[in-house]
């Protein structure tokens, strides 16, 4: 218990440092941020609700608000647009005190009526809102999702500033309700159709243009609920998904921030001037080659095991991954409460991992057919790198080159015998090691189709616990036996690195996606060269 | 009339390619045109009269070039003419009538405009002018309903309207000679005689000397008063056309003649070998030695296959013969 | 003209028809789906009642022949479907994409044609020449470059190392952020313009008819202006023809390099994402684009060569 | 004289990627694949690796080496297959006329409307990336050039009196087309195919640059140098000798291409005379 809240509390300040640094100065108010989308071509859709893309994400931040946000400071979910809530004595009821000082930017006043609307429309049975998964949680969605009801009767209004939620399981409602897309949007704006063109929330800064396949322009909202905020003026969002262009770009001071790659990290770090504009943070996203158990050789656990020895982990990152990323122990990730730094990674040691595949009937090795993307941090360059370390055990892996696209497709049906791949792992630790309980369907996230009685018994006592020390503790316990057990060869998680323009100040580690950025913090100061 | 004749080419030499690829396509070609005069260069395709005929228009292009010899243009050296001194004499002073009526016209361009460029080059005229000088040409050629025909484009004309456009544009300039290279050839035989007839016409008229390029020895006997007989980049045979017809001397002048169909009924095809000497002209590159027509010759003796003959003077001295058993 | 125009139309639908059957076809088979597009990173994975919702609302579990009917029969009345992944209509989101297109293709198009035209006729003046193999050379390495490669020393050069451009996007649409993209994009065109420029004008200075001019007296320059330069375009107008028709599809590369907002970017992206209508919208766009260009091009030489205006 | 220069030139470098393609396993240094260490990643050009080492540790001048096979298997494999695919229709549709050729027409104006590139990209999406779905994405979608020609010299020939002679003696319809009519095409045919290898590579490489490219067990240039582009700063080698041997093999190419144009296809050959 010690041991993990100390590691929060250094996890917490490392974090926090780059950030602290800043906020020396005092904020300059207006200027422009220019910041850059890095994934994709285009924006996906405007609409916060349609869209689970990280891209979408950085805009929806800005113009839109869910019910919690996310505090990069402590790692934790906060209350955003309500001042306080209050659980009931069983965990399952919640009541919201709403504030009462949120204007959406067509100047009307935020009410509970918005949540409740907002919520329903997530939970349209006729659309496919990404978000619904969230929503979920609250009693009666589900109905509403099957078209047996029109109302969720989990969301009930007491005044206009006061929500009562319903939840149906003991869970802590702001990991599901501080994601992006469960914005609350102002029903009027909404029907009149094509939201999406022309968004209103009531986040800090307005809608004002967007270029599809090029930008999207903000601008400030003078009426945002945090006084004194916004400090910019206008917030560009430049999309641009080429690395080698977006570093063009970033040193020639076109743009003010840039998402790096490990090619790039390297060349920003070594560099006098760039390296002073570098935030790192440690994001939520394990990075595996994940075994199907129901491939033969992969059933048993010592030759699982003898993969993880087999490679050698730490030359990997520190070669091909340039030291953008922290070694993997285990599945929960560095910034998960539960994550236990006690954990030893697997060391690198052929010999054993030989005597483990010997152990199991392998001496010879075997053979496995390797699906992976072209994605350089966890895609064919890691593979490239490991066929060797592989070879020298005696498996031999045949890589399967698929798109990103068909990677989640091959995931889900289980048409894979391994494959290599990113896995968000938060912030819900709870939710996150679901994906490993043997009641989970292979379709929702247990792609490995594992099951350990020891871990489920572990796991089901953790979502009873209705202590949270317990709970976590419990958590931690599980985690542990899924390391040992080793259904993936535990890679990384990701060091996500976002170089920004010495007059930039105010940006967040976040690290739930470093470039979801809460806007109304980050100024610019005189020096931009933007007016 | 002076002596000074119109055109006087002496020992005309043209080299095909260079360096060591070097051969002489034509060679010591020697020919004098009176003015007014109509003088006829004959011979099978390929054996250096239209090359004969570009060499004195200044218009030899890689990989032809002069080799040699004097071409004088009343009393004006124009082998050494410089570019712009030839430009002003193309077209003003000589005219040029090509064998294929439809290719030499610019297919893009009206008709009209093609004759009056020749007014605005070389008579300093305006556009507007240029034109109405053209239907005046057009109606010289006597092409019906000039003033509609100028807007024509040259695909719209029958070929005989397309060479009388051609003779137009060749005579515009009233020039001291007319060049026609094959003017009939491509035409069909109804039309060979009107143009023939136009083209005599109208040089008479104008004072021009005609140098006319055929295969056909019938057609330039008809129309020229001289004719050379030319085989292989040499002139064999050089006679007034009475005497031609009359006493050929040379074999090859004779194959001609018998190869001539009955009057009325020429071949069309220029190309058509000719039936009563076998064997095709020799390659530029593989002239055979000692005399050039040997290998088709039917009355070859021993010499003609060492030696070269020289000429022979003929008809008192208008005429030569280059034979050793003429 | 007319009969041109009518013949062109009656040509246009069918070709249209197959494309959307061909289309259609090729994404029916595609693996992933836009569903399983959505999991970037690991992210959002979305769940199986979703999913089936998703599927539903997307129409993705109709048959392929009723899918394709439907397909058709709102194509009928110019509805494009709407995308998958923003909701809009097709249309919205080609149009949104149209002129930045327009824009760069013209531009790389009058690159090619300003450099490459001249290019090739002062080495078909001089054949054999220096100016000539320097010129040949020139452009045949402009057709050996991968495109994205030339962009980006494009940007390095222009925008990093000289500071004279902006080194991608939108911008205002301007020239400034215009420039770069779209030399990128016409090199390839420009080089193929020299080269045909080049052996048309050779072609038309061995034609009897110039030797005609020159037999007038005229001199060299006016010789090629007056009869070698618009026979020589007659044979140059099909190949800017077909380039210029297909730009628009090439210009996919350039346009993800650059962060341009064109059709290319938005297809290929779509393609990634299997939006499977804005894939057909994207496509059809550039086929009848590409169509479009050649009716003009057929225009042009009905305007220029008076044997098919009478013919 | 620029003929010969054009040959000779195109001929040398096209001469030297086949030279090296054809042996490659004895020119390399080390294993191209197998021996990456990660503990060599990234070592500028120097005496042990004449062209520096990769992100992997591998030796760059093995894998240039090897990627000539591969890009050069692109580039003629995907042009034979365009080259018999163009043919066939086109010499059919020439020859048969009728609706069959009208058929082939269309079917050939609707692959000259459609970007290849795009084709291309589609066929890779459904077969996945690598070696095999690339050489058929590529060998399905440039044919209409080579079609276009067969045809039109089908007509041509046709009319000079070629098939009915050739009938008149009893030749049937296929020994007419592939004895008789084919031979008189194969040198525009041939230049066309010079010059689409060319655009094969490249189109490789734009495919690579889009992510669906090629990649293991063997790299192409394509594939080297788009996966390069992200250290054109910081390790400018990785890309430069790619490509360097892009350029200087398509250059090749379409020198090769312009200087059999000249000997082989007989318009180009009568416009000289």
């Amino acid at each position: 218990m010690r041991t993990i809240g100390l590691a929060i509390a250094a996890l917490a300040l490392f974090v926090g440092m780059a950030a602290e640094a800043q906020q020396t100065q005092t904020p300059r108010k207006g200027g422009t941020i220019r910041m850059t989308g890095p994934y994709g071509a285009s924006m996906g859709s405007l609409d916060p609700h349609a869209t689970s893309r990280a891209q979408d994400g950085i805009v929806s931040l800005a113009i839109h608000r869910p019910l919690y946000s996310w505090d990069s400071t402590n790692n934790k979910v906060v209350l955003e647009l309500a001042t306080s809530v209050t659980p009931s004595e069983d965990g399952l009821v919640y009541t919201f005190k709403l504030r009462d000082d949120i204007f959406f930017h067509n100047g009307r006043k935020m009410t509970a009526d918005d949540v409740i609307y907002s919520f329903t429309r997530i939970m349209d049975s006729t659309k496919g809102y990404p978000s619904a998964r969230y929503v979920r949680v609250i009693k009666g969605a589900v109905e509403v999702e099957k078209g047996q009801a029109k109302e969720i009767s989990g969301l009930k209004k007491i005044d206009d500033f006061t929500l009562e939620m319903t939840l149906t399981d003991r869970v802590n409602p702001g990991y599901y309700f501080f994601q992006n897309n469960t914005a609350i949007v102002p029903k009027e704006e909404v029907e009149k159709g094509n939201f999406a063109a022309n968004p209103v929330g009531l986040g800090p800064f307005v809608f004002k243009e967007h270029i599809p396949g090029s930008r999207v322009v903000l601008e400030r909202n003078p009426k945002f609920y945090k006084a004194g905020k916004p400090y910019a003026d206008r917030m560009i969002l430049q999309i641009m998904s080429e690395a080698p262009a977006r570093d063009v770009a970033f040193r020639n001071k076109e743009i003010d921030t840039s998402i790096l790659g490990p090619a790039q990290y390297v060349a920003y770090r070594a560099d006098p001037e760039l390296s002073k504009g570098i935030l790192e943070v440690a994001e939520m996203f394990t990075r595996a080659l994940t075994f199907n158990t129901e491939h033969k050789p992969f059933q048993d656990k010592r030759v699982r095991q003898a993969i993880n020895h087999a490679i050698d982990t730490d030359l990997i990152i520190k070669r091909l991954v340039k030291d953008k990323a922290y070694r993997a122990t285990s599945w929960l990730p560095s910034s998960s409460p539960a994550y236990d730094k006690a954990l030893k990674p697997y060391a690198y040691d052929p010999d054993k991992a030989k005597a483990l595949l010997k152990a199991a009937g392998y001496p010879d090795g075997f053979e496995f057919e390797l699906t992976t993307s072209q994605n350089e941090s966890w895609g064919l360059p890691i593979v490239e790198a490991i066929l060797p370390m592989l070879a020298k055990v005696g498996i031999k892996a045949k890589p399967k080159l698929v798109e990103v696209t068909v990677l989640t497709d091959v995931a889900l049906k289980g048409e894979f015998q391994a494959y290599i791949g990113s896995n968000l792992t938060g912030p819900d630790s709870l939710a996150t090691l679901r994906c490993f309980y043997s009641k989970t369907p292979r379709s929702a996230c247990r792609v490995t189709l594992f099951s350990s009685p020891e871990f489920d018994k572990v796991f089901e006592a953790a979502a009873a616990e209705v202590n949270p020390a317990k709970q976590l503790e419990l958590i931690a316990k599980a985690n542990a036996i899924l390391y040992d057990e080793a259904p993936v060869w535990f890679f990384n998680y990701n060091k996500a690195v976002l170089a920004y323009q010495p007059w930039i100040h105010g940006l967040q580690a976040n690290a739930t996606e470093i470039t979801h950025q809460y806007v109304e913090d980050v100024w610019v100061d005189e020096r931009s060269p933007v007016k | 009339m002076s002596d000074v004749p119109l055109l006087a080419v002496d020992g005309l030499r043209i080299d095909i390619g260079s360096g060591a690829q070097r051969h002489a396509a034509v060679e010591g070609v020697s020919f004098s045109i009176a003015r007014g005069e109509t003088f006829g260069l004959v011979g099978e395709s390929g054996c250096g009269k239209s090359i004969t005929a570009l060499s004195i228009m200044g218009l030899l292009r890689q990989p032809l070039s002069l080799g040699g010899g004097t071409i004088v243009l009343d009393g004006q050296p124009i082998h050494k003419a410089s570019a712009a001194e030839m430009r002003s004499l193309r077209g003003r002073r000589i005219g040029m009538i090509f064998q294929e009526p439809m290719t030499a016209l610019n297919p893009l361009s009206p008709v009209g405009r093609q004759i009056a460029e020749m007014f605005v080059l070389h008579m300093g005229m305006g556009w507007k002018e240029a034109n109405d000088r053209a239907v005046e040409s057009l109606r010289q050629v006597r092409v019906p309903s000039p003033e509609r025909r100028i807007h024509d484009y040259p695909h719209q004309l029958s070929g005989g309207m397309r060479q009388r456009v051609m003779i137009a544009i060749a005579l515009a300039c009233s020039p001291d000679m007319l060049i026609a290279d094959e003017p009939t050839t491509a035409l069909d035989v109804t039309v060979q005689a009107e143009i023939v007839d136009l083209m005599r016409e109208l040089c008479a008229a104008k004072g021009t000397a005609i140098l006319m390029i055929s295969h056909d020895l019938g057609l330039v006997a008809q129309v020229c008063r001289r004719v050379a007989v030319m085989y292989a980049g040499r002139i064999v045979e050089q006679r007034a056309s009475a005497e031609v017809f009359k006493d050929p001397r040379h074999p090859y002048t004779r194959g001609l003649l018998a190869s001539l169909p009955r009057l009325g009924a020429r071949s069309k095809q220029g190309r058509q070998r000719l039936n009563e000497i076998s064997g095709v002209v020799p390659a530029v590159s593989a002239f055979p030695k000692g005399c050039r027509f040997n290998p088709r010759c039917t009355a070859r003796t021993d010499v003609c296959m060492v030696e070269d003959p020289a000429t022979t003077a003929l008809d008192g001295g208008v005429g030569l013969v280059r034979c050793h058993n003429a | 003209m007319l009969t041109v125009l009518v013949r062109r139309l009656a040509n246009v639908i069918p070709t249209l028809f197959a494309i959307v059957a061909v289309v259609f076809l090729l994404f029916s088979v595609l693996p992933g789906s836009f569903i399983s597009a959505m999991n970037e990173d690991g992210r959002g994975m979305i769940d199986p009642a979703v999913m089936e919702r998703m599927r539903k609302e997307m129409g993705l579990d109709d048959p392929l022949i009723e899918r394709f009917g439907k397909y058709v029969g709102h194509l009928a009345i110019g509805d494009l479907g709407n995308s998958f992944r923003t909701k809009e209509p097709v249309t919205k989101l080609i149009g949104d994409r149209l002129w930045p297109s327009l824009k760069l293709v013209l531009a790389a198009m009058l690159f090619a044609i300003v450099i490459g035209v001249p290019l090739g006729f002062i080495a078909a003046l001089k054949p054999g020449s220096v100016t000539d193999a320097t010129s040949m050379v020139v452009a045949i390495s402009g057709l050996s470059l991968p495109k994205f490669w030339l962009g980006l020393m494009l940007m390095y050069l222009f925008a990093l190392q000289l500071k004279l451009l902006p080194s991608f996007g939108y911008g205002d649409g301007g020239l400034t952020h215009l420039t770069l993209p779209a030399i990128a994009l016409g090199v390839s065109p420009m080089a193929l313009l020299a080269r045909t420029t080049r052996a048309a004008v050779l072609d038309v200075l061995n034609a009897d008819f110039v030797r005609t001019a020159r037999s007038k007296g005229m001199s060299e320059p006016r010789v090629v202006t007056w009869h070698v330069m618009r026979n020589a375009l007659v044979l140059v107008i099909t190949t800017i023809g077909l380039q210029f028709g297909s730009l628009m599809g090439q210009a996919v590369v350039v346009e993800k390099l650059f962060a341009w907002p064109g059709v290319g970017s938005l297809l290929v992206d779509s393609v990634f994402q299997r939006d499977v209508p804005a894939v057909q919208g994207c496509i059809l766009l550039i086929v009848l684009f590409f169509l479009a260009i050649n009716t003009l091009i057929d225009l042009a030489y009905v305007a220029i060569d008076p044997r098919i205006r009478y013919a | 004289m620029k003929l010969r220069t054009n040959l000779l030139v195109g001929g040398g470098l096209v001469g030297l990627a086949i030279v090296v393609a054809i042996l490659a396993p004895w020119i390399q240094i080390t294993d191209p694949v197998l021996d990456a260490n990660l503990m060599n990643a990234e070592i500028p050009p120097g005496a042990d690796f004449p062209f520096g080492t990769d992100q992997q540790g591998r030796d760059i001048y093995s894998r240039i080496v090897h990627g000539a096979r591969i890009s050069l298997t692109v580039g003629l494999v995907s042009q034979i297959a365009n080259t018999i695919i163009g043919v066939t229709l086109g010499l059919t549709a020439g020859y048969w006329g009728g609706l069959w050729d009208d058929l082939v027409s269309g079917v050939t104006n609707l692959m000259l409307a459609i970007p290849s590139l795009i084709f291309a990209l589609a066929i890779m999406a459904i077969l996945g990336p690598g070696l095999v779905s690339l050489l058929i994405a590529l060998g399905l979608t440039n044919w209409s050039y080579s079609c276009r020609i067969a045809r039109a010299q089908v007509l041509s020939l046709k009319s000079q009196g070629y098939v009915q002679a050739a009938r008149i003696l009893g030749y049937g319809d296929l020994r007419i087309m592939f004895t008789q009519l084919l031979p008189n095409m194969l040198g525009p045919l041939i230049v066309i195919a010079t010059l689409g290898m060319g655009g094969s590579i490249l189109a490789e490489a734009a495919l690579s640059f889009l992510g669906l490219g090629i990649r293991p067990p063997y790299p192409s240039w394509g594939s080297m140098l788009s996966e390069a582009r992200d250290q054109i700063t910081t390790a400018p080698w990785l890309s430069v000798f790619p490509g360097l041997a892009i350029f200087l093999t398509v250059l090749g190419l379409n020198l090769l291409g312009d200087g059999l144009r000249d000997i082989l296809d007989p318009q180009s050959q009568e416009r000289r005379a």
